[in-house]
């Protein structure tokens, strides 16, 4: 007897949250609008009917207050979070998002404020950002800021647009259209040669050693072609290894008359230890929502902030935010710049939690916080090494990454393990990237997390490694404790349903 | 713990890193501060931006609505802001389910059959629009009206500069403040898209489904930017007019000014396109029993499975922003959304009525508009708006000379449901007391 | 094989989240204080040793902010909610909390107000206090108001204490001294009894008839003997109905010279409809944190507002809140008032939540809500009669009581069906109040409910009716899908063990 | 649905009610009104509270403390906030969990055995406390320091009256402001118990051994009350002096000041009263598995089981304070406890030195203080703080008259750790200015 069976019930509320679609009822509200208190004006004089829209927004849910209430309070409940525990997604930094910084942005002088507000009206905010950006500076060693991109990916659009830019400058459009090629490494982050591929560039891919570091060999084989703009490194790169021939790396592509390009998604490994100003980086993103706390909200806000040197500093987006005595103001004057990578001034709610953060920990916790992310990482590899196999001998940073080598001889792979945590209460670790280690597994802890869990997690993983040998079917069956089990992703993209529909609607397509 | 790692110093953990290359001193940011201290500090910078605090007719791109207070707090619910992008579905449905009704919602405003998981924001939800008209119609000439938001134009331009596109621009009429139909002289075969504004940068609407034919004459696809997405709420649905591509910043559902972020950029298409569609979207999917559940699809054309040919290469979207914004819809409803629209359009013709009354200043547009309009007073805008905010505690609007230098007494005044009468009357007041 | 043996991991954080005490680590801390800012005193003089503590307060956690989030969060899941979905605690009513509420609650001029701040510079608190009482003023059509009791059982004691002093001032102490009986119906409240006797008064029990509503003719005997102070009568009474003999029964007890005490908690199916003031009642107690929307918190705070009639507003305790045109003051010039039950003014920040809901509602949507609230309880009592015996004929008010006569047959009784409803998804009911049914079940759906729920719920109900005859053994055995299944109390009762001790010291024990 | 239940409108849903009895018109309550006005409304009164925002030395049984800002994020998950009363304890484990955590941090503070899960507040616990003297004694005679705070004395009144208890008071030192044991001269075998505060109304610490070992002499309880919680992080436990009830306002654990309430109760015995104990205990449980659990226990002094001989009529008590409490005690831990008790106590006496080093002004109690002491101005303190708060935008304390009408001069000044050094100075200069 399947004592599963007997007792589950099939009918739960929370565990059968509909679509709010289904949960409509024609006539519900759920909103309270004050009465117009203005003379109304005929809506034909307003607008002519040709204008206007007929539909009277059909489909749209009707729901009151409280179902929207139960709604997402139910919905919620099916999501892992960071506040639940541990988030291993290594290269995605979950750390712990204060209350605090949420709090401070939510001050009515920051929130309300509207970003066409003159100068005058916000010096408030255009303190906040150039704080942002002189700390943001000094973190990274690298003289100009901006604050503008959104996110990582759009920080790295508007870093090699930068490179580019520079180029054209110094080489002229002409010679420099000689150079489009964009270095990157084949453990590199999608994100990266794509946004090489957004700025006009063509992408090459240089090697990763045995090691797990960037091949010195066919990287100066690469620049000796004279045809290159940069190189795009991740540092600590993405199997979590310092680049330890960071100079000279940047020796070989500075001397190919090659700009560097670092992504900074890592820099949750370095900040108030090394500065990749001082290793000769030229451009750098900072993703906001790893390194410096803002939450990850489900798939985003972000904010990522471009950092370059003096050389670079003339091309970065405008308008800059600069301070002449004891004022704040737009600088729009920048003849050289790239242009605008956004409208307005970046995700400045971001900001507000970021500078909340670096205050918060002050010079010594951003250090502290630093070693614990790597010494956390450290722990797991060394307490995962008798079960996992390490692609790489050298002990990590921050993340650290295996591979389902071992337990793949008995059928067990990366994405099984990884679902089967899901059953031991945890958030599955990175998986498949980066793409160079055969079925990784890319896990990070973040400083966010004491001992005991720590514990909890490699005791779950090893207790996994076990299950893979002597019970393989639980692995692969897994997860057995979530509403729904495992999703037919590839049904799913050949014929996409990507929105609700009314059922008549739905049937009659 | 460190032993436990082998290790007898914090230092030791750095040892890959050349010595050379390591910090030998503390990091020069400010020393550690209490929460007492730290929120007394944003608190005192926040009383320096000074406009948060007064009443204001500012819009052009950002504009003031009302927020359930249920939206803010849902969105607070550890389970939602603490996760991250959904790409463990069985542990994420909470987030998967909440994007797959914001796609439907996008759906149903903007009249379009498919809408992704969203953009950073308005701005640089068009200049995909633009590269994604590229693509669809590998064609490389793109027609922009002179009546999108300046900065929005600034984006577009910022973003196809190494793409090979040709942009070119058209205007608007002076008379109405329209874009005019007949100013799209140079469509030719090589179009790839018209790209308008609708209401547009000066409050007119446009006439949408005129401009779509225009362009689908050519073959070129017509791209639509909504700045201020409550419209959706009275005007026709793009997607009904002709509309190809429907890009709009979402803030006005929900989301707090913030100095001009995080906002939200919807992108919606019509279904044909699908596989062109930059960033994620979320589709419906069953497990081994059957039951319905929630997954990120179509995923080959995403930067991490295809590299440098992906359809964008955005990766962290505006998750908890669509999640508000999603939040809003629902909460508002059809008639919430509706009513919301039908009183900025009221308040705004009130106030549009009662300013053309006053001695001295015109409108110098004539089109039908929504809830934004353009100004013009007997002196310079800027200086005018300064004292308004000084003298009258109001912000008056945005002065035009910010973009166009051209117009140094014209001033965009945005009313919304939040401006109440007695600020308009106020505003109305200071005007005319300021210049008399 | 049992499939939940096999797939059910026991390690899993979120599952079992230690106390707070089992994870402590020396040294951590989750807080931040800025530096003392003032010439330091050596601590012998700032106090003597003798009176300082010695111990650092050793045994309390040291964990850090984020430990602390985590072990809330993660226990937080192990509860039900009202915004999970429906929470049918009869009596309890246990309705939508309104976040608007919340936020009115925590605005910095209320939040922040001393409770000593001089009369000038709490105008504001004074008028939020004034209007509230006048609002329930209006409700209940009674004339005076104290919102100083901080709960429905303080309320009780306060309006009891009124009755006394009232028959104490009319008859003189010796006199009264002979009116010292109290009656009470057997189905009432427990708080009733324990009120009345902490007022000095003895109870007396009234029976209920068949019909589950006060008996008159027992009522008639007892108030013949000349000794009763009073009566306090629940209405609607505890078995949802309405005792439709009111204006006689409050005839009668005037007429014995007692007072008539309406506990009102019940008042959910009233307010807007008909009012305790017009049938008679002399005094009652409200409770904001249910009829009013105010949270119950876990169990509290509360607010248990007395309103009298003007006979009796020279006793209620002092201060009371009083308007001189304008200006709002204090008034603690009632020479027979009771005294004061408690420090300050009450439960202010209940009563700004209770304040705006009056507010949001209006006169229109109060007496929806009530109407909704009744609706809402026929609705189950209609869906669930063919499955459950019902002990009184008369429809329903708010709330509707069933019993377990007919499950019982089979050996499945009130505890297993409410245990096997969370299975199901949903909060128990009430059961076993009140005392004068058999294995009672108390259902209050509250007006937060749409039809869709209030379906899912019957069918629920409905389901177990039949596993009570089909599959008792599952019902038995309920409920299956929580962390843990039913505590031993009576264990637990026997060697009560109420409070955490170091693990040294709980064996030295 | 009305159909459903036979029913053709509202009105017959209230048929069982006689028809004289029903409203025939509306209640006169106000309009409904949308979230926008209702927030502004609440605004403005808001604004009505001027002390709200003032820099305050107003202490005397509500305390300014600082409230970690998780503490408030935490009790509005909606899992603690929305639920009731933990009946259903498989359903309710959070609720316990954090109930038990309570009782034992409540434990710890007092030095005590046994906690409930709290009261309404400090007034009422020490209500129950005498009651509870009484039953555990069987005694009627109850002897009350003068020094505790006076609306907690008046609480005591109201709630004996009816009880057969005889209050009887004694004296402090008029020197040093302490209890003084002498004045215990009407201690006999008809004492139930002495009650005492510590630190007292005037913030003068006892030395509450002393009265404890002439409390136990004649065979009476010691009730120990306590308004300033934060004092448990620095003076010693009242459990290791003697205490048999020690009852506490707990408000100072991170509770908003909010014109009095919500506070709560703490209620800490010897555990061999625990069975006389009022209120709700949790207690551990296993279940048929051998896990452990949380279950309310001891259920059988509670109304609802033994109605008129209970323990108490408390039914609903201040659960979500209690919780409020037990995150902050947890967030500071017994460092930021004792960290906070510190710097009161230094502030204090930082601020009581340069008061007193006032012309004009002095301190009439020599006893050992906490972080509350009595000021004797050389005039009429209401007037002097008045002006103080008219002029100088502070709050100085509390006059005594207000509870004192002997004491025209006299003020309580509290400091806690969210006055600055500034704050302290400029009342200090107020004082000062405002005099010569
Ligand atoms: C190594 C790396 N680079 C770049 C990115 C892109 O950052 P974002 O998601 O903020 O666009 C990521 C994050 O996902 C990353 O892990
Ligand atoms: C009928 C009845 N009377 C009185 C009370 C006591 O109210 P409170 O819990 O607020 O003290 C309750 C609530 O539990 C109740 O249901």
């Amino acid at each position: 007897m399947n004592s599963t069976n007997i007792t589950k019930v099939t009918t739960h509320p929370t565990q059968n949250e509909a679509l709010i679609f289904e949960r409509s009822q024609p006539g519900r509200v759920g909103y309270r609008l004050p009465a117009l208190d203005v003379e109304e004006t005929p809506m034909d004089e307003l607008l002519p009917a040709g204008l206007r829209r007929e539909d009277e927004l059909a489909g749209m849910p009707e729901v009151s207050e409280v179902d929207v209430i139960r709604h997402f309070t139910r919905i919620s409940t099916w999501n892992y979070s960071i506040d639940l525990g541990l988030y291993p997604l290594g290269s995605c930094t979950m750390k712990y998002n204060s209350r605090l910084n949420e709090r401070v942005a939510r001050i009515v002088g920051h929130a309300g404020l509207h970003p066409l507000a003159t100068e005058e009206d916000s010096q408030g905010a255009l303190q906040v950002i150039y704080e942002l950006q002189q700390h943001l500076s000094e973190i990274t060693g690298l003289a100009g800021v901006s604050l503008q991109p959104a996110a990582g990916a759009h920080g790295e659009m508007t870093g090699v647009m930068l490179i580019r830019a520079f180029i054209d400058a110094r080489d002229g459009e002409g010679a420099s259209a000689q150079r489009r090629t964009m270095l990157i490494p084949d453990s590199a982050h999608g994100t990266n040669p794509a946004s090489a591929h957004l700025s006009g560039f063509n992408v090459k891919t240089i090697k990763s050693t045995p090691e797990g570091l960037t091949d010195l060999q066919h990287l100066r084989e690469l620049c000796a072609r004279g045809d290159i703009a940069g190189l795009m490194l991740t540092n600590p790169n993405t199997v979590g290894l310092f680049e330890r021939n960071i100079s000279e790396i940047c020796r070989i592509v500075h001397e190919a008359g090659g700009l560097v390009y670092m992504d900074g998604a890592n820099m949750n490994a370095l900040v108030g230890v090394a500065r990749p100003g001082d290793m000769g980086v030229d451009v750098i993103h900072l993703n906001l929502h790893k390194t410096f706390s803002t939450p990850h909200g489900g798939g985003g806000p972000g904010c990522g902030p471009c950092c370059c040197t003096k050389e670079l500093e003339p091309f970065l987006p405008v308008p800059r935010i600069v301070r002449d005595d004891e004022r704040y103001r737009l600088d729009f004057d920048r003849p050289q710049s790239i242009g605008r990578v956004k409208a307005f001034f970046g995700n400045f709610g971001m900001m507000l939690r970021a500078l909340s953060y670096i205050q918060t920990h002050g010079p010594d916790g951003l250090r502290e916080a630093t070693e614990a992310a790597v010494l956390n990482a450290r722990y797991i590899a060394e307490g995962l090494a008798s079960d996992y196999d390490k692609p790489f001998e050298a002990p990590p940073m921050h993340e650290v990454v295996f591979t389902d080598k071992r337990q793949s001889r008995k059928g067990v792979h990366t994405l099984d393990i990884a679902k089967r945590l899901i059953d031991y209460g945890f958030h599955p670790m990175t998986i498949y990237f980066p793409l160079i280690v055969q079925g990784a597994m890319l896990i990070e802890p973040t400083e966010s997390v004491g001992r005991q869990e720590l514990d909890q997690f490699i005791e779950a993983m090893r207790s996994i490694a076990r299950e893979a040998l002597e019970t393989p079917e639980l692995v692969l069956g897994a997860p057995h404790t979530t509403r729904i089990g495992r999703l037919d992703e590839a049904a799913a993209a050949r014929k996409p349903v990507l929105r609700w529909k009314p059922v008549e609607a739905a049937s009659a397509a | 713990m460190l032993q436990k790692v082998g290790l007898k110093s914090a230092e030791e953990l750095f040892s890959s890193i050349p010595s050379d290359l390591l910090l030998r001193a503390p990091l020069k940011t400010p020393a550690a501060l209490s929460e007492i201290e730290l929120l007394a500090g944003f608190e005192a910078l926040g009383q320096r931006n000074a406009a948060a605090r007064r009443p204001s007719f500012l819009g052009a791109g950002a504009y003031s609505h009302y927020s359930p207070t249920i939206v803010d707090h849902l969105i607070q619910r550890s389970e939602f802001f603490t996760a991250y992008t959904p790409y463990q579905p069985e542990i994420s449905q909470g987030t998967l389910q909440a994007i797959f009704e914001f796609q439907t919602l996008v759906c149903q405003l903007t009249g379009m059959e498919v809408a992704n998981a969203s953009m950073y924001d308005g701005s640089t939800a068009l200049a995909e629009a633009v590269l994604m008209a590229e693509r669809v119609t590998r064609r490389s000439k793109v027609v922009v009206s002179n009546a999108v938001h300046p900065e929005y134009l600034e984006v577009v331009n910022t973003y196809v500069q190494h793409a090979g596109i040709d942009l070119e621009r058209f205007d608007f009429d002076a008379a109405t403040g329209q874009t005019a139909p007949g100013a799209l002289s140079s469509l030719d075969d090589k179009t790839a898209a018209v790209v308008i504004q609708s209401p547009n940068f000066f409050g007119c609407v446009e006439d949408v489904q005129a401009l779509a034919d225009r362009a689908h004459a050519v073959g070129a696809l017509l791209v639509v930017t909504v700045t201020e997405a409550i419209s959706f709420g009275l005007l026709r649905a793009p997607g009904t007019c002709g509309a190809d591509i429907v890009v709009a910043e979402g803030q006005s559902f929900g989301i707090p000014l913030s100095f001009g972020g995080p906002y939200l950029g919807l992108f919606a298409i019509l279904e044909r396109y699908a596989r062109q569609i930059p960033g994620r979207l979320v589709g419906q999917a069953v497990d081994k029993e059957g039951r319905r559940g929630f997954v990120l699809t179509l995923a080959t054309r995403e930067q991490h499975i295809r590299r440098e040919k992906a359809t964008s290469n955005i990766c962290t979207n505006e998750g908890l922003i669509a999640l508000a914004a999603t939040i809003y819809l629902e909460t508002m409803g059809p008639r919430g959304v509706r009513e919301v629209a039908v009183q900025c359009a009221q308040k705004a013709a009130y106030a549009a009525r009662r300013i053309a009354a006053l001695e001295g200043f015109t409108l110098p547009f004539t089109a039908p508009r929504f809830n934004e309009f353009v100004v013009r007073a007997p002196v310079e805008a800027a200086g005018l708006l300064a004292r308004l905010a000084g003298e009258r505690n109001i912000t008056g609007g945005l002065a035009l000379s910010r973009y166009y230098p051209d117009r140094p007494n014209d001033f965009l005044v945005c009313v919304t449901e939040t401006n109440s009468r007695r600020e308009i009357d106020a505003l109305v007041d200071g005007l005319n007391g300021l210049i008399s």
